[in-house]
């Protein structure tokens, strides 16, 4: 009826499946991470990725050059691309043409977000902060034109992008511009727990940039941005737990001790499935919300928040219970458990805290009742 | 399912449907109706018997049955339909021995009975005249239900029934019970059981009311003591009963998945409330609990649309309804102790209207928004985990069956 | 060494047991409590309690005619009263006692005091909360005698007591009052999910009283009262918390299902293990409590709201697992795992909530910090 | 129980001895000495070295072992006393593997080996000339280490081992290995083991570093591939190697009940700092969550107090350990997730020095309080659950042992 996923969704599904199982295959991702000169994501699968697959411009309208499929098309891609913890510049590149092609309404900047949509040009998104000012403020020097000043702490692929667009603070209101050199930016790369997705901290000393879209529509933007950045991190940690409990029942019921597998004791069996209850739920109010912000792009917050909160108690709690069930061999670097709670762990402080989402969801609650 | 419109995900059909439910419903309400959580349980009673003989005379008591044998004959959209819009009203789809009576063994009769019984049978269950009850638990046998003892042997043309049933929920509304019992003595545990159709008003049956931690009298055990029925009525085959126990327990309401989180959701509307009326509004750990009920209730929600999509395009809700059973178990009985927590010391001395009727699982729409009744609620949520599988068994369940890890040593 | 029981802490515990174990038998409870004509308490127990442990004045001095033990003593005593559910007056009784030897430091009501003792008096304290306003004003007619004014919620046999004490706010602080007429006071019985221990609530308008006691020495009276009540409600918490976890291990050993017993499944065992560590962490904590209350009872605080709080957590949980382990025979009234439940659930919100507790332990921490 | 004095529970003679502790170490111990965790790990190798070697020149190392083998004859009530001092002062009682060269090899020497073995290995203990470690778990024989497959086979006058061994903590510093083998074949699971005595350097044993999910180095995976020992380098008797293993990993520090805590105390400490810093003092989920961590602290330390009481009074700590282990092992994750959400952002992007050495399973006195070694202490945590007997482990213990629940179906 009205929510599975639909044929084309689930050949969508397939291909993502079978093109990361040979492209970014779970036992080499240690080894891959370790590689730090390419870690953490293959140039050729990000090309892949872009150029036959064509995701970065899977959920724009075709008019804008994209595929024009929706939101529940990209969860399908992202949760599959969190199921092997994938931490390429997709998403910031996607992001970034998602900004362009909401703000633009003009269409001036078409060149960037063609070289964006065939990933020729890497993007990253700086100001993105769900409920957070945005850390960069924006100025028109004696000339006119607009600089940005200020840090933002913390851009996926922010060190590496080609072309970094962002939001900042205009005085009054935000606005999206694009950095106009952005080989002069001072960028840095941060250490951080998760070790499969780059981040940066790029500082902004009165650089020029150009404004994208009408100062009117640019609140609009970055709500739309924000939304899509924090579903697809959602759908992300949808796949990592729903891996991540595949790996659990595989060992459970593979590894033997006291002379039987160990899914077959209850203290095992019975973790197992409260992480099964743990990834249904997650999975079905992930998908939910892409269903409802695709419907009504109005009404975005409160699904979006929900399933962030959601999914990220889910996917940290998976990852760990993951850990517990394999034991020792958890604990132990080479095997890839640690990298999916170490993204866990991380992406549950992405695109608001769990804390800042329930806080959120508890005012809309209570202005509702 | 990118392509419906916002406003409702249903088929326009469902929605036309949905209207003349609507309509029949404020037809046929009484004015100023808020649901029947909000009347007394004595009144609840009567007004249950009514509210059923309206569904009876408009052909809308059994409404998955076919219309051959007196049922609606409702595609299992318009049942989800028609659920939903009894939920939002607060009113219920049958009487209380129904979810027994058609639910539970009307449907199995359809699959399994023979053409006399179903003759017999359902007319007399719709019409009331016959009024059904549960004769599966027993003291010794909880969670294994093959483990049953109550046994039966031939004499004649009959059935003698000896053993003890006990959870017997509404029996003393009921006429007749279903009794699941050992007709081969020699066949190990989930053999050699038959599925019989008993009457109760008969010497060797005796009812004792159980009472639960709360007080309330809904429970029954019953007592066989050379209890017969004639050796034709059985359902099934002899020693077959294991299989039509399992068919008549699989027959879950598929729309609960939906209505249930409905009901949910106005628990957490009821709780919000709650909160401002105590002044915890600004309380960030009530700020918190709450959020994370309401997320509780987005996610029965999601899983309650992606189960009916299933059960509406015809695949059974399987071992899935094992993991919706454990979230919301959890869910109710961690949301009635946030409400407990939100009361401070009135919940403790409970004061209100309490909780009206037996509405179980879920409170009903108009339950009154006090702290006798949250306390109740608070209580009766402790059976949420034990009752209808308890929370161990749904882990194996899905422990085994959805994730196929292999089973317990035994 | 310093932390075990010592013999005579031992053999109290031991008479204890067995004189509650005659007297008080858990097979009975189910049904002493629907009696409501002696509901909940018997006389007769109270009686004996009194005069032949004399326990109400266990912990009072022997120049002031108790028995002169300590907390310690009064510790183990009121875990045995907490693990048959005992609800008589002896609480009640014991704090008023409590509060005029600790106030009445003349010797002025040594009659009713020795009254108290001997159980022929049966006493209650009103205004008796762990960090919130009494409730009740104290203010001095134009004839300079006392009256008192307003309500007291939660008296612990506030109904039935013969003499009521009680803490009033004076204008300039806290005082102790002895109610004049008791018998004219408007009392109510209170329905309480609790059906155990009988609460009253007390209204007071204009009632004369008695000062008990200077005003100098007033707050330091109630801290103390109000530690040794919260210390012998956490004795009780912890006392029953043990019996459930008896109660739980005798049915899972016994129980079979799926021709075991259901102790031998893990799902089961470990939910008792889980129990046991709570029992074991709740009654090590609270024993340390009454100690160090004991040892410096300038520094009470900390300890008793950390033991309070722990142990009502461990009280609830143990008896929601008991209720859970017995499966449909917890849920029966016929059982008595509904009134451990029931008496968890209300001790928790008794003389200071965990929450309140919680966040009285953070501003120590920070102020320490 | 209650004729103690306030400032301490312990007698005039045991503050007499911690008098005497704190000289000692106010005398050995460097200037401005902040404890071991305050020293980069590099640096903390040098320190335990010479801070082993001052400790054996004071006869201090082997604090549980009569005089008479170089052992310091300590009562147990002086050897709390110690080891709180120590555990105050932030250094060590030992070197690294002395654990399991003093605390349990030697212990089990002391209690099985033969008069040659202990005038021979304990000296060469104290002196450091032999080094050991630990060959007890297997790939295949983690929570079961019955079910070890490293086998031993008579060759004349010598054993020869094969097999593999996993989780040897400090192996690549040992000189030595105690290595539990199967050398009776034909006998089951724990029958027919031995505990032998192996030198590492020789052709036949292979060390590889396992590396941990934090990316340190502790732990080895040890190869035997024909290792050979002397037949008289055996544990107690053949096959009788089960005994001796329980033995020896029974010897655990009885004073460790009373230490732990205090080092949880101490990060509670850095945790109202790590708040007050990150402007949380006022944050009321956090002010519940840390003062729940509080309580935990608070209910180790009385549960210790109870411990080593029974300890000194010469009862053995028995199943018990469970209960503290089950309860530190999640105390430490709760309370190290705090940390995370308190520093938000800057957890996942820890700066700052990180926890320095291998300090487990506590952090040490004088740990930075920075986000590193928070997010270094967060992850380190999650092996508590599991290493030293995984919790579904002790949960098994506690109900078997403790509750006598039945044992497991097998």
């Amino acid at each position: 009826m009205f929510f599975e996923l639909d044929e084309d969704q689930e050949q969508l599904k397939d291909l993502m499946r079978s093109f990361l199982q040979q492209e970014s295959p779970e036992h080499t991702l240690v080894q891959r991470t370790e590689n730090s000169l390419e870690r953490p994501h293959d140039v050729r699968v990000f090309d892949r990725l872009c150029a036959e697959l064509e995701l970065v411009g899977l959920a724009i309208p075709e008019e804008r050059g994209g595929s024009g499929a929706g939101l529940v098309e990209l969860f399908v891609v992202f949760e599959e691309l969190g199921r092997v913890l994938y931490g390429g510049p997709l998403l910031s590149t996607m992001l970034a043409a998602e900004l362009i092609v909401t703000a633009d309404t003009e269409d001036d900047f078409a060149e960037l977000l063609g070289q964006l949509l065939a990933g020729a040009v890497r993007g990253a998104v700086a100001g993105l902060e769900w409920n957070r000012p945005s850390g960069l403020t924006a100025s028109q020097d004696e000339s006119g034109h607009w600089i940005v000043s200020g840090v933002s702490d913390y851009v996926f692929d922010g060190t590496d992008a080609d072309q970094v667009v962002l939001f900042a603070d205009s005085g009054d209101g935000v606005r999206c511009f694009l950095v106009d050199q952005p080989e002069a930016l001072e960028r840095s790369a941060r250490e951080q727990l998760d070790l499969t997705r780059p981040v940066g901290r790029i500082r902004f000393d009165a650089a020029p940039v150009t404004p994208i879209g009408s100062a009117a529509s640019a609140a609009g933007v970055r709500e739309r941005v924000v939304a899509v950045a924090t579903l697809c991190i959602t759908a992300e940690q949808v796949g990592a737990a729903r891996r991540c409990l595949e790996i659990s029942v595989e060992h459970a019921a593979s590894r033997t001790q006291f002379g039987r597998a160990i899914g077959s004791f209850q203290a095992v069996k019975h973790r197992c499935a409260d992480s099964a209850v743990l990834v249904e739920a997650a999975s079905a109010t992930g998908l939910h919300a892409a269903w409802a912000l695709q419907q009504d792009a109005g009404q975005q917050d409160p699904v979006v928040r929900s399933a962030k909160s959601v999914c990220s108690e889910a996917s940290v709690k998976v990852a760990a219970s993951t850990i517990q069930v394999l034991g020792g061999i958890g604990y132990t670097w080479e095997h890839p458990a640690h990298l999916f709670y170490r993204r866990a762990i991380t992406s549950r402080q992405t695109m608001g805290t769990t804390w800042q989402h329930r806080d959120d969801i508890a005012s809309q609650l209570f202005a509702r009742g | 399912m990118t392509s419906e419109r916002a406003a409702s995900p249903y088929p326009d059909s469902a929605e036309e449907f949905r209207q003349r439910v609507q309509e029949f419903l404020s037809a046929q309400l009484p004015a100023g109706w808020n649901g029947l959580g909000s009347i007394p349980t004595e009144e609840q009673v009567v007004f249950i018997d009514a509210w059923r003989a309206t569904l009876h005379r408009n052909n809308l008591l059994a409404v998955s049955w076919p219309e051959s044998y007196g049922g609606a004959g409702l595609t299992p959209l318009d049942q989800l339909v028609l659920a939903e819009e009894f939920t939002k009203a607060g009113v219920p789809q049958g009487g209380l021995n129904d979810n027994f009576s058609i639910q539970m063994l009307g449907s199995t009769l359809l699959k399994f009975g023979t053409e006399d019984q179903k003759q017999y049978y359902l007319p007399r269950i719709l019409s009331k005249d016959d009024v059904w009850c549960q004769g599966f638990s027993e003291p010794e046998a909880g969670s294994d239900l093959a483990g049953v003892r109550t046994r039966a042997h031939r004499d004649g043309d009959e059935w003698v029934i000896e053993g003890q049933k006990t959870w017997t929920s509404y029996g003393h509304l009921a006429t007749h019970i279903f009794v699941l019992c050992r007709t081969d003595p020699d066949a190990v545990r989930h053999r050699g059981l038959s599925l019989l159709l008993v009457k109760i008003d008969q010497p060797g049956v005796t009812l004792r009311p159980l009472k639960t931690l709360t007080g309330e009298e809904e429970f029954n055990e019953v007592f066989f003591d050379g209890a017969r029925c004639a050796v034709e009525s059985i359902v099934g085959e002899v020693n077959d009963g294991w299989r039509m126990a399992m068919t008549l327990l699989g027959f879950e309401r598929g729309e609960a998945a939906a209505t249930l989180p409905m009901k949910f959701g106005q628990d957490l509307e009821r709780l919000v409330q709650l909160a401002i009326r105590y002044d915890k509004a600004g309380d960030d750990t009530v700020r918190q609990r709450l959020a994370r009920s309401a997320e509780g209730v987005e996610q029965m929600r999601s899983m309650g649309m992606r189960a009916v999509s299933q059960w509406v395009n015809g695949h059974e809700i399987g071992a899935e309804s094992s993991i919706h059973k454990l979230f919301w178990s959890e869910w109710l009985q961690e949301t009635t102790e946030l409400a407990m927590d939100i009361m401070g010391i009135d919940g403790i001395i409970p004061t209100g209207d309490g909780l009206q009727g037996m509405s179980f699982p879920a409170a009903e729409a108009g339950t009154p928004n006090t702290s006798g009744a949250w306390a109740d609620y608070f209580l009766r949520a402790r059976a949420a985990t034990i009752y209808a599988g308890s929370s161990e068994i749904q882990r194996n369940i899905i422990g085994e069956r959805i994730l196929g890890l292999p089973k317990d040593a035994r």
